[in-house]
């Protein structure tokens, strides 16, 4: 084979001929929807055509062999059509509304429930973790199944206030929307990495790897007679950037490592602009395989938000509301001194008014 | 090939509880001795609480600076078959739409050459193939390119693009997001597929201000849905709600940013020059009111993830543009932006990070976009104004 | 005369002895007060007593010749009690209610208006300009004086939507409250020091002058076999404050000096929280004797303001309801590049929402 | 002597107009030498467009590290009798109370010594003696002290602190902010007097959120009456209000930061456990809602002009703090502030500066402070959190 040969840049398939024959004659000219029940969509045309759209929860590291029954259960109901979500649910896109029943049936009966509509909790979006990367502070998979198992009953209802969006990121580098949810569940390391002298010189280039610390505690060293580099560890805060650019530089630490929960982001531009999660409580230890604490942590703040939240209320607008000091104490969470920002623009953060509710 | 034991315990306690396992998932792939051996080492992470992967030593596709994540076991005896476990990012159809045989024939190359192991989809957008060794990549690369597919962004690079469903299904989509992610996808293939800026660079495509594909905190160019017109209103369709339990004054208009819009009981107005388009009104009730109809979108540019400046939200570049197949203003605009930031930008250095460090003024007299105001949510509080050597030109 | 005998620490006087007897008689016990016409204030007592203020406007910068005709005027009127408040203006401080007019028309008189009171503009917070102070980009007393002139009509009247609250700095320096102010008046340089390399190594420490600077534009230099400094133009944002730590520096320039105007800020809690002011138009030429750029700018906004606010709404917080855009069209102010922030947490006034009026 | 002839053609021009002209000010002492050529140099500033005043050397009374602003014009031989022209910053009564014999004492000392021009007052907020010659620094001290009066701060040290008229006159006053001035004022008469800290450091007293002294944009330590308990209402007032046209749905209601008020057509009632004490409602209806009774303050720390870092608003220290006489916890929350700062601040560095520089919760802890959400608007949203060595004490 040469290179001539291969087939390159092609990029991806043209959507268009994997939309369904009603998308098709209906595209752009969709008038309204509404969800007659968790996980189920109907959007109506201008034409007055319908679209019924099927939503099934999915742990996103799928099988082959449950993508093809997927595929085979579009075949049977949807005119062999289906999506996927940008929070990585299956939706299964039917031209009959009598096809609805039997499918969630059948996807029931097969483990895949239908929800994550409307104001509930749809699928947590998320990373590797122990499953495939090297810099995770904890699983992702494994954090993400406890906390769904427990919050399962607000996927498959839509009685919440408003949306409740959970991410999930197995450490700083945040592959997700993390920094953006209403509940963020968030992997961190807490010791400064160790360095392989040895492995150093031939794996890395030093002033890349020096440069790549936010905080500049990385400085040059020779170890052994050999160029290598040290670390100030009062100045590390176990970003894991070192890390990412040299693998000689280790991070993890099974004793320190663990999760951070963090609340109020959110994505969206309907009422309030977007807004970044705020940290609660800095650290959970890891607990495999159930994490019951951190199980716990989330389950309280969403049951929390629940009671006391107003209609439409995001997580985020309804602390904004009652206050950050109210949040802590209806939460009954601790208020810790790592929850006050020292990072760059820290005074930014600072209450600076006298408007106190007493 | 003789079949070892999968033991397991603690991710079995993972099958447990109501919610589809990714357990169970991967134990219907475990004849495959990839993914047999991936769960045997997960276990091993679950027992010690640490991963056992390492990353380092460049893999990939002929001719292709990104599209495979390279990663090797650090228990490499233990666990053989997962000794190396590259992922390729396949680049997802625009809106993910899929039909059954495109799924099967991705299945089919996947078991080939593969553990069976998938991320319906990556974070990015990507269909992530999860784990095959070395020696398979450029063979899966071929049957992929046979079949009509090609492998996503990574490395420093132009990314995935990804965008919401839009006119696929929704009535909100004030512009074609699927026509416009394909195409400029299409577009910059070469900037996908061989790495030559400073870092990443992502496009996320949204049809309205709801921003189903969280563009604005996860791209580098954002592009928002949004309308110059008057929000369309069925009075009908609104008394009906108000009849049927909405309380539009507290649960609308209360909430509305702007306090634009109002219900007297009977009619919905709306002051049309303060609505800035955030969607809320509409979102509780879509049968009584509908975006305008000269749609259009909010080209935002910037956002990030915390590494290394701490996490960023796109920026307001245009507020308006027209989104017309070919879609050159945005082209042009992100050409302009590679073009700068490719120059001057620091290694690892985002572009939402670059235009801190240089300015946003400065930035967008380099890229040759006129300053306004709705690029920034308040002028500066500081008097440090650089006047620079413009001094006797100004606007004085 | 020695130390010993020096009477020193002794602080200012007891404020007892200046309070008037129905002050004494109802210290803290004031129940409500009311603002029968502009500049007059009656506050009633829990008791039943009233104080009647008059406050009259006064240019701040008086002759000891002015302060005995006040003294007179508290003689004849007030039982010799008066004050000055927080804004520079004097309040005579009455028993008796049938003094206020005559007091008022002696004011009158002598050339001091009465006003200042409730939703209008009150006299201008400013400092010392031309008239003592050696880093001024411009003069104080006389550009606050050709403003007061002609926002008049709002001292002696209550009409505006809220209070209005204008101060004046004559350098970056910023004495006043001119950074959270509704309009604030701002001298400014924008050229970078001269330095004097004769005087400079007597008159300055290096060190110092050094770390005064804080973009980092001051290095050592050698010139001609002395110690002393140069200036990195390109990152001097002409703040001055080398020229206050050392004089051999000299930041002063006719040609570049001038006069920048913020809007929007605000000090008190009511509402909102408190604001910073900003930058809206960044350079008027210095014009005296009466600075009509500078008048006019002013006169505009307060116009534009008084047209457009809603009652209650401060000017910071009318334009966070409009919007910024907006406030630029209405008040007919050219976009300029100088007004995008570029200073440190620069990346925290960018606009980081699709919430635009289109 | 002879006189001068006073031309000043372009300061005359300020002459004309309603507002009280600060030149006629001037040439109402212009019989003094002084005034007179400071008239002069100011004309001639008006032609030059600059200042002719120089800075630098010092002067200032004995023993005392402040209280003297030094100057000196830079045209000696042209004005003679400005070639000198230092400023006292002569300390105010608290509330800037007088009565007419004090004043006509303060003005037989500065007519004797000086210029005969003042500031009544200056923005910090002394009694400003405007212009004297070097020698008559200590004289005119000597007749100040023995008239009662002694000298502000300038410098790095405590600065004269300012009150609002508080208890003296308003009915919002949450605690005596006369006294609580003055009493601070004495107690720290040796750190207002000589500089010993890295650089200056302001106190102000406002009695209620109106904050009418401005102590949130411009003190080291700003306090801010407030209270714990309910709004006390008049709903018969509160009627009359609405009787004599105030909307008070849209005046009061809709403008509420919390909402918490609410107005029935006939009645007031609050959520005081969601009132921030912002004041609004008060300050539009005071017949009608007063403060509650048990009064107090709210201290903020570290307010500041932009030099160097940028401006900064007061940060909250202490949510609520009882302020009875003599006040020990608020001058131990002080001494505590200054310790530290007093050790490791760098020169010029306003304390609102070190605070971001060392971080508010290393600051809380080095001071003793107990950390309480009140302090922060919102907790971080970066997570570059520093456990250092605390890790294995922490509540895990
Ligand atoms: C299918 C999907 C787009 C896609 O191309 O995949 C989608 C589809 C719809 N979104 Fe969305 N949103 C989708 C992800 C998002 C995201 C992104 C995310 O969650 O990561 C957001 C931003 C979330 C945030 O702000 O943090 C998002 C914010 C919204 C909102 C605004 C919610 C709010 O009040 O803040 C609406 C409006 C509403 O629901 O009232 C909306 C509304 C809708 C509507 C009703 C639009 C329509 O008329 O079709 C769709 C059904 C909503 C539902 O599930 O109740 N969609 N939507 C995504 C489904 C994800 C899932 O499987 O759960
Ligand atoms: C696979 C994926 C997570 C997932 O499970 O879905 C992923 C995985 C990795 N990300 Fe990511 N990122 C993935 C989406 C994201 C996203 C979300 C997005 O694109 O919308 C983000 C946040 C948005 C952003 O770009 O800022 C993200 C922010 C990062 C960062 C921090 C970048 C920053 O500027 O702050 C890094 C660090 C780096 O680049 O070295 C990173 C680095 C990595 C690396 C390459 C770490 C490394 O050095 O090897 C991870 C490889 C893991 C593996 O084992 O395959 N990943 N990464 C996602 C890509 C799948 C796909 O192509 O669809
Ligand atoms: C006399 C004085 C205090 C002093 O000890 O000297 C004072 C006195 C009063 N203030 Fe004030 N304020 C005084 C400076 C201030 C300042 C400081 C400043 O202007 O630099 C502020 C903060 C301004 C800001 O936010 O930028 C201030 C913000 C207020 C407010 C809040 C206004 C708002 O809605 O934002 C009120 C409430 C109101 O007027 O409704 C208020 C109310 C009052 C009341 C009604 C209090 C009372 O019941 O006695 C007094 C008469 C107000 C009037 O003039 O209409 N006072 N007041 C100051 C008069 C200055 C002057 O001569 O004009
Ligand atoms: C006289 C006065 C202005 C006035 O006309 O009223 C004044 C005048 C000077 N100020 Fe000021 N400041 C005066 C109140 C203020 C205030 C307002 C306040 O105290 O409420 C501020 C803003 C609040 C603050 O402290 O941040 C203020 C912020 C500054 C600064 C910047 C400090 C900063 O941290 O950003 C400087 C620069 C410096 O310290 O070198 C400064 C420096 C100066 C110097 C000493 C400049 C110098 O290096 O010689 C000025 C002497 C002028 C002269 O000719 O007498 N002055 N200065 C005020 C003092 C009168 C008094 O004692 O009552
Ligand atoms: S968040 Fe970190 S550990 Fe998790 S996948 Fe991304 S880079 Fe890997
Ligand atoms: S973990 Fe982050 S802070 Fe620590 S040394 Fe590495 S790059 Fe620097
Ligand atoms: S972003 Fe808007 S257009 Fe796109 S799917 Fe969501 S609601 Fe519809
Ligand atoms: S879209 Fe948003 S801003 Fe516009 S009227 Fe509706 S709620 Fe108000
Ligand atoms: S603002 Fe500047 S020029 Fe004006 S008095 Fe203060 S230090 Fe002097
Ligand atoms: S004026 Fe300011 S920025 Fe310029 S050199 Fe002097 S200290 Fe530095
Ligand atoms: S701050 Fe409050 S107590 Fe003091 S004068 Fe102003 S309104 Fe009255
Ligand atoms: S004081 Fe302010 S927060 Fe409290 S009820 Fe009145 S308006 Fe609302």
């Amino acid at each position: 084979m040469t290179t001539a040969q291969r087939i390159t840049d092609i990029g991806p398939p043209n959507y268009k001929q994997f939309l369904p024959p009603v998308v098709k004659a209906n595209y752009g000219k969709w008038k309204y929807h509404e969800i007659p029940k968790p996980g189920v969509l109907v959007h109506v045309a201008e034409s007055g055509d319908k679209l019924f759209t099927v939503r099934a929860g999915s742990p996103r590291l799928i099988s082959t062999v449950t993508i093809r029954l997927f595929a085979a259960l579009a075949d049977k109901y949807s005119g062999g059509y289906l999506r996927w979500t940008s929070r990585n649910n299956v939706e299964f896109l039917l031209e009959e509304e009598k096809n609805i029943e039997p499918l969630i049936k059948e996807l029931g009966e097969q483990g895949y429930p239908v929800g994550g509509t409307g104001n509930g909790i749809s699928s947590i979006v998320h990373t590797q973790g122990w499953v495939h990367c090297h810099s995770a502070a904890t699983d992702a998979s494994g954090v993400v199944k406890a906390i769904m198992d427990e919050v399962y009953p607000h996927f498959t209802s839509m009685e919440l206030p408003a949306k409740l969006r959970i991410a999930f990121a197995c450490c700083l580098n945040m592959c997700g929307a993390v920094h953006c949810s209403d509940i963020a569940v968030l992997g961190l390391h807490r010791k400064p990495p160790v360095i392989d002298h040895t492995a150093l010189p031939k794996m890395c280039e030093v002033p890349t790897l020096i440069s790549s610390c936010p905080t500049g505690a990385i400085r040059p060293a020779t170890v052994d007679g050999k160029a290598s580099v040290e670390i100030e560890d009062e100045q590390c805060m176990y970003c894991g950037n070192c890390y990412t650019v040299c693998p000689a530089v280790q991070i993890n630490n099974a004793e320190a490592d663990g999760i951070s929960i963090w609340v109020g982001g959110k994505v969206s531009n309907a009422r309030s602009q977007p807004m970044f999660s705020k940290l609660v409580i800095p650290f959970i230890p890891n607990d495999p395989p159930r994490w019951p604490g951190v199980v716990d942590a989330v389950v309280n703040i969403v049951d929390v938000y629940a009671k006391n939240a107003r209609k439409h209320e995001r997580m985020g607008e309804w602390i904004e509301r009652i206050g950050w000091p109210k949040f802590f104490e209806l939460a009954d969470i601790p208020f810790s001194k790592y929850v006050i920002d020292d990072f760059k623009h820290a005074g930014e953060t600072y209450n600076r008014t006298a408007q106190i509710r007493q | 090939m003789e079949k070892k034991e999968l033991k397991i315990p603690m991710l079995e306690e993972l099958e447990k509880g109501p919610w589809p396992s990714f357990v169970t998932e991967m134990k219907k792939s475990a004849d495959n001795p990839m993914a047999a051996d991936t769960l045997r080492q997960l276990e091993q992470s679950y027992e010690d609480k640490i991963s056992h992967w390492k990353h380092g030593g460049l893999v990939g596709v002929m001719g292709y600076g990104g599209g495979v994540i390279g990663r090797y076991s650090n228990l490499p005896e233990q666990f053989p078959e997962v000794a190396e476990f590259h992922t390729y990012r396949v680049n997802q159809p625009s809106g993910w739409f899929y039909n059954s045989d495109a799924l099967r024939t991705l299945c089919d190359i996947w078991e080939k050459h593969g553990s069976g192991l998938t991320n319906m989809h990556g974070s990015t957008g990507d269909l992530i193939f999860l784990g095959s060794k070395t020696e398979a990549i450029e063979p899966c690369f071929k049957d992929l390119g046979e079949a009509g597919y090609d492998l996503g962004g990574s490395g420093s690079d132009v990314r995935t693009p990804s965008c919401c469903v839009g006119p696929g299904r929704c009535e909100w989509s004030c512009y074609d997001t699927l026509d416009a992610c394909y195409d400029i996808t299409q577009e910059f293939q070469d900037e996908l597929h061989r790495p030559a800026f400073p870092y990443k660079f992502k496009f996320k495509f949204s049809g309205c201000p709801n921003d189903c594909v969280a563009s604005i905190a996860r791209s580098d160019m954002s592009v928002i849905g949004t309308w110059k017109d008057n929000i369309r209103i069925d009075q009908d369709e609104a008394k009906k709600y108000a009849k049927n339990g909405v309380d539009i004054q507290a649960e609308i208009c209360d909430l509305c940013p702007t306090s634009c819009i109002d219900w007297n009981g009977s009619n919905i107005s709306i002051d049309n020059s303060n609505c800035v388009k955030c969607m809320h009104c509409i979102n509780v009730m879509p049968k009584a009111l509908r975006p305008g109809t000269e749609g259009g979108a909010t080209i935002l540019v910037g956002a990030k993830a915390p590494i290394i400046g701490g996490a960023l939200l796109a920026t307001v570049f245009v507020p308006f543009l027209e989104m017309e197949a070919p879609y050159d203003d945005i082209k042009e605009l992100a050409e302009a932006i590679w073009d700068f930031w490719g120059e001057y930008g620091k290694n690892r250095e985002r572009v939402g990070e670059f235009i801190q460090r240089v300015g946003l003024a400065t930035f967008m007299d380099e890229i040759g976009l006129e300053p306004v105001p709705e690029m920034i949510a308040h002028p500066r509080t500081n008097p440090y104004i650089f006047f620079g050597d413009d001094l006797d030109e100004d606007d004085e």
